[in-house]
């Protein structure tokens, strides 16, 4: 850990923030990508079973 | 030669990102990874900055992809515009709350920087006001994309106030400039990369913006991938109860 | 000048309603479309008034030959009868409204507010308003909605004095009016077989 | 086109139509502000000609939904669509309309709301150029805004959320203008800009306004 000195906390802090919005950020969008791409596999699948039986 | 505009089928493009993402994603992580901390244990201290200097790392990058990310989305509306390719309209849409929080983090880290600095959280510094500005344009840009319901529409009017918001954006700037002259003469915070940073800040800031920018293209090719199934699944459950 | 559509397909937020839709209507003539509830009718008249482009095909003698009359009457009820006349015939460049008023037996509401009237009389101004944008083709989608039976013979009368001076009318209504110029025209047989959207075709 | 910026200037008048609600609103901003910020007359003198400019900017806002909201319920406009003025022309005039019946008489009142902000002696003349040149373009930036969400159910708060980035510009140069010519500073950039501002949103935004209208319409 390198010496911050007096402002380690505004340092820490911003590091803490920026990490989190970014992790946030991610999270959603890959949270949200599997959730979509299993909805629309079970939509696919529903149809093509239609179509085809 | 295949053509540049072969991308713009959706198929073709899910199908192109999905090999390309996993490479984009391992190297933005290595870029961040190194290039976070490189410049947080390995780096000396400013003689005038102390430690602040090393919030650079994370403040430099997210204002630059910030307006990247705008610039991008307004190349995006007017594709959509002019060749009314529909990839090009959802990468526009998968950007923006992307650009948001990079508003965001810029925003919040020049806040953090500037607390010893000034004394203070928050000063109207020309630079963070233009940022704030801009914030409000991503929360404007992105409230029009969830009010209107048929995605024609939305892709056209978004891009529209895009195109427009551009200009009246580039004239806040101007005018932020201009309106805080008298307040803070030359005590204006001096975070550009350009002046006065030493080489020993200047690698490891550069590698983060790699890094950032590696970031922002897996995030916007995973989002268009989301919107463009979204998308799908709406057209396929439209065409069920159409039958 | 004849109103003549060609192959014409139009639809209802990016659905293809009708398609192959062919007829041309001369001036002194009317024609009267048919169909279903929700068949496209009003989608039709919305494309031949400009309102929306067609998906494909081609119309001509529209545009601004065209005087459009929908559900909603677009007259304002805080100013008067003759006020909101006077206001349209503006619009398209007139300023005589006596005729539109006599017609449509307005002559005595003529200074009463347009939000004081009864829903047939609301209906008989936003009729009347047709007479004054001076075009000659009259593009009315359900026009005899809340009329009673003597309003109904007025706007028949109307529609011929317009057609008897070389005006055409093309209209949606289930009701006979009793003009012996106007053909029928049934919109049932072209409905769209149902597909999706044309903005979803990329994602199909 | 005088067709219809007479009705809507009657409408407007009329019972209902609005007329003097910005104003009423206008008064109400500028007397609150002595509440929330204290009676001291030396604070208020200096900061009244930004809250005239808040305040104003504030009060047109308010009316903005009303610009095509009205006549796109009850028909009117897809009517004026198939009229023989280009959808331009009407933007534009919309845009007359909302800045004479709700912009002038924001000009014309904020010389006596001063009074109540004791607005410096020389500010007066400044407070008024600066607003009279800025309000034409907060009428037509606004009309871009209601354009954008004309068919949206509760569009009233994303046209806020909208327009009130686009009015940036217009406010720190018109509150700037107001300010340097209250304290007898150059004013001749800040009205430049503003005056460019003006003209500059009054000759092209129309134009983008159409456009979006005609989405919106079809």
């Amino acid at each position: 850990m390198p010496e911050l000195g007096k402002y380690a906390v505004s340092v820490l802090s911003a590091y803490g923030v920026s990490l989190g919005l970014l992790a946030v950020l991610v999270g959603l969008s890959v949270a949200r990508a599997r959730r979509v791409k299993a909805q629309l596999a079970r939509v696919e699948d529903r149809q093509g079973r239609q179509h085809h039986g | 030669m295949a053509s540049i505009w072969e991308y713009a089928n959706p198929v073709k493009f899910i199908r192109t990102t999905d090999r390309l993402l996993p490479w984009i994603s391992v190297a933005a992580v290595a870029c961040l990874a190194v290039g976070l901390v490189w410049g947080f244990f390995f780096t000396p201290e400013d003689y005038r900055q102390g430690s602040t200097v090393k919030i650079i790392y994370l403040h430099v990058p997210a204002a630059l992809m910030a307006i990247n990310a705008w610039l991008m989305m307004l190349v995006a509306s007017l594709v959509w515009i002019v060749r009314r390719h529909h990839v090009s309209a959802l990468a526009a849409r998968a950007a923006a709350p992307v650009g948001a929080v990079m508003t965001l983090i810029a925003l919040a880290t020049g806040a953090i920087w500037g607390q010893p600095m000034w004394g203070t959280w928050w000063a109207w510094d020309p630079r963070l006001t233009s940022f704030l500005i801009l914030f409000l344009f991503y929360l404007g840009y992105m409230a029009l994309w969830e009010a209107i319901e048929n995605d024609d529409t939305a892709a056209d009017l978004t891009a529209i106030l895009c195109l427009v918001g551009s200009v009246f954006a580039l004239l806040s700037r101007y005018a932020v400039l201009f309106w805080n002259q008298g307040l803070h003469q030359g005590a204006s915070l001096s975070m550009d990369a350009e002046e006065n940073v030493a080489d020993v800040f200047w690698y490891p800031l550069l590698v983060c913006m790699a890094g950032f920018i590696l970031l922002f293209v897996a995030l916007v090719f995973l989002r268009t991938q989301t919107e463009i199934r979204a998308r799908r699944m709406r057209a396929l459950i439209a065409r069920e109860g159409a039958y | 000048m004849d109103l003549t559509l060609a192959d014409v397909t139009v639809a209802r937020g990016g659905v293809p309603v009708l398609e192959g839709v062919s007829f041309s209507l001369a001036p002194g003539r009317a024609l009267v479309l048919r169909g279903p509830n929700g068949s496209g009718k009003t989608t039709l008249l919305r494309t031949v008034a400009g309102l929306q482009p067609e998906l494909s095909g081609t119309i001509e003698g529209a545009g601004e030959r065209v005087a459009y009359a929908a559900h909603a009457d677009g007259l304002k009820a805080m100013l008067s009868v003759g006020e909101n006349l006077r206001f349209w015939a503006r619009v398209f460049g007139l300023s005589e409204i006596g005729a539109a008023l006599a017609a449509f037996d307005l002559e005595r509401l003529e200074d009463r507010l347009a939000g004081n009237l009864s829903a047939g009389q609301k209906r008989r101004l936003g009729l009347a308003r047709l007479m004054v944008t001076g075009r000659p083709l009259w593009v009315l989608d359900e026009p005899t909605v809340s009329l009673d039976a003597a309003s109904v013979a007025l706007f028949a009368d109307a529609v011929r004095a317009h057609l008897g001076q070389g005006g055409s009318a093309l209209m949606a209504t289930h009701i006979d009016l009793g003009i012996p110029e106007a053909g029928i025209f049934d919109v049932t047989s072209l409905r769209a077989r149902p597909r999706a959207a044309v903005q979803d075709e990329a994602f199909l | 086109m005088i067709a219809l910026l007479s009705r809507d200037l009657k409408l407007a008048v009329r019972a209902g139509g609005g007329f003097g609600l910005g104003l009423a609103f206008f008064l109400i901003v500028t007397v609150l502000i002595p509440f929330g910020v204290g009676p001291e007359t030396e604070l208020l003198s200096r900061i009244a000609p930004g809250v005239l400019w808040i305040g104003a900017l504030l009060a047109c806002l308010l009316s903005l939904d009303r610009i095509f909201a009205l006549d796109w319920e009850d028909g009117s406009l897809d009517l004026l669509a198939t009229a023989p003025l280009p959808l331009e022309a009407i933007v534009t005039i919309k845009a007359a309309a909302h800045w004479l019946t709700t912009g002038l008489p924001l000009v014309l009142a904020a010389p006596a709301l001063g009074v109540l902000l004791s607005l410096p002696q020389g500010a007066y003349l400044w407070v008024l150029v600066s607003l009279a040149l800025g309000t034409p373009a907060l009428s037509v930036i606004g009309t871009f805004g209601a354009a954008l969400t004309v068919g949206l159910k509760r569009g009233g708060l994303l046209l806020s959320l909208l327009v009130l980035p686009l009015y940036v510009p217009t406010l720190i140069f018109g509150a700037e203008l107001a300010r340097r010519g209250a304290a007898g500073l150059e004013v001749e950039a800040p009205l430049l800009m503003l005056a460019g501002i003006s003209f500059g949103t009054l000759a092209l935004l129309p134009f983008a306004s159409a456009a979006v209208l005609r989405i919106n319409l079809r």
